[in-house]
């Protein structure tokens, strides 16, 4: 059966895990095994992390909105915020690549690791969209970055 | 979220037992309290003991990672211990196992300690 | 710290027990009780179950919308369909008052047996929305409905 | 959501053992087999073992419900058996322990049949 939600909440350290606990209540819809769906926590703790400490840069008044779709098989989300956006999102996906000294830069490559699709669209100024799928049933994630 | 974590120093090595989910809510707190520890200790050896954690993402392996580029600097060692397989996972990928050794014990990673 | 969420779904069966997690894992960001968090979620199923099954009756396209907020240690739910909407909304608290033979008319009963307050505003045609609290700390739920 | 449902038909008891979280998403699956149940056997005892049920609300407790009052009419009975705390208090709420009795296992439900 095809699904949908939306959840928005306030960029709060404290909502990483409400978010991937939320999220993966509605993935476990689909036939995601106990893997697959750590594997999706982890993904969307970095996109959410990102959101608050990035995107908002840690103002707890932000809001971070996460809209989930099951369809044919496959889990699809979109995590936003309208914060400060990324000047060069090329550059921000590449592994190791940080603005915060404080940080590993491996975000990014964690949500690509552990999804089967990651598409990043931003504006400077306006704030970021991350989109990540995952079908159930498929092989651990892979590669297909696009931005 | 609250940081439950546990500490014991014993010559030279800070045993650190963190429990639960190490995502950004606790990151401040786990590397305020670890620097804290460091500061207050005469530290060559670092272990943490992860078996009771039950998630991590980049945010709490940063700390472990910032803990270990500071003690290597002053020429110590950190040590895993103890990782559930999905946290495993998570240190594979990060590649933080090619940096820290990992033992199945605080015992082994004692005894092993160089 | 305050905080807030919103969660909006479509009215499937599928997403009551999504509902209530998601219930759960924001407010387990107070201090309550294994116990209380299980009758949050009893509350939370109830009030989900009556948007989809009598305010859509049963039509899988409408929305459902949950808004949480935790303040001075007290969570809020404000649960809202813009279904069938309640006539007599004194009557529908009763108990065993039910529209529907197949079911037992305990609903509102369990709501307001499990948490601090209820109170249901609905106007026919336009939809129901009931607001319930719960502080952490507090002992057992208890009576005061309010219409 | 799927229903987890074991069933077992002996001597005109049937045992009813569902699994995980008796819901609004399963109770139209749930009344389903049973009645389908109740048609193809000569059922005089029906015995919910609820051991296994982790969450139940009123949409869950309206099926249990609904077959008593099928079975009460033809002289039949209805027994819970194994509730779990946080069941057994809705259990209790509700009023169902008021009208079927509770017992702690199957076999002492069967037993006490009168
Ligand atoms: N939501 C966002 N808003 C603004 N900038 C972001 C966002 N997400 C990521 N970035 C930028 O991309 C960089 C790389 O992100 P990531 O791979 O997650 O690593 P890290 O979070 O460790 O810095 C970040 O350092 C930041 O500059
Ligand atoms: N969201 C709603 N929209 C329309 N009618 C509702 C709604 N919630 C409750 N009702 C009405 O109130 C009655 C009592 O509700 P409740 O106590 O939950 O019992 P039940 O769901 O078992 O019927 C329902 O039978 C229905 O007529």
């Amino acid at each position: 059966m095809d699904n949908q939600a939306k959840l928005e909440f306030k960029s709060l350290a404290a909502n990483v895990a409400f978010a991937r606990v939320t999220v993966a209540a509605f993935a476990s819809q689909l036939e995601f095994t106990l893997n697959d769906l750590e594997e999706i926590k982890v993904a969307v703790s970095e996109a959410v992390a990102n959101a608050i400490i990035h995107g908002y840069e840690n103002r707890p008044d932000g809001i971070v909105t996460i809209t989930m779709t099951i369809s044919n098989g496959t889990l699809e989300l979109k995590i936003g915020d309208r914060g400060k956006g990324i000047a060069n999102v090329k550059k921000a996906l590449e592994p190791s690549y940080s603005t915060d000294p404080e940080r590993m830069g491996l975000g990014f490559v964690f949500m690509q690791s552990f999804m089967d699709t990651l598409h990043v669209e931003s504006a400077p100024g306006k704030g970021t969209t991350v989109t990540m799928s995952k079908s159930a049933g498929s092989p651990g994630g892979k590669e297909q970055i696009e931005h | 979220m609250d940081l439950d974590l546990d500490l014991e120093y014993r010559q030279g090595t800070l045993f650190v037992r963190p429990r639960g989910e190490l995502d950004l809510s606790v990151t401040d707190r786990f590397r305020g309290i670890l620097e804290e520890n460091l500061a207050k200790n005469s530290v060559n050896h670092l272990v943490f003991n992860l078996s009771r954690v039950s998630f991590i993402d980049s945010s709490g392996l940063g700390v472990i990672l910032g803990r270990y580029k500071k003690l290597a600097r002053q020429g110590g060692r950190v040590s895993l211990v103890g990782a559930q397989p999905q946290v495993r996972r998570i240190l594979v990928l990060s590649g933080l196992l090619t940096v820290m050794p990992e033992y199945r014990s605080e015992e082994e990673a004692v005894a092993r300690a160089g």
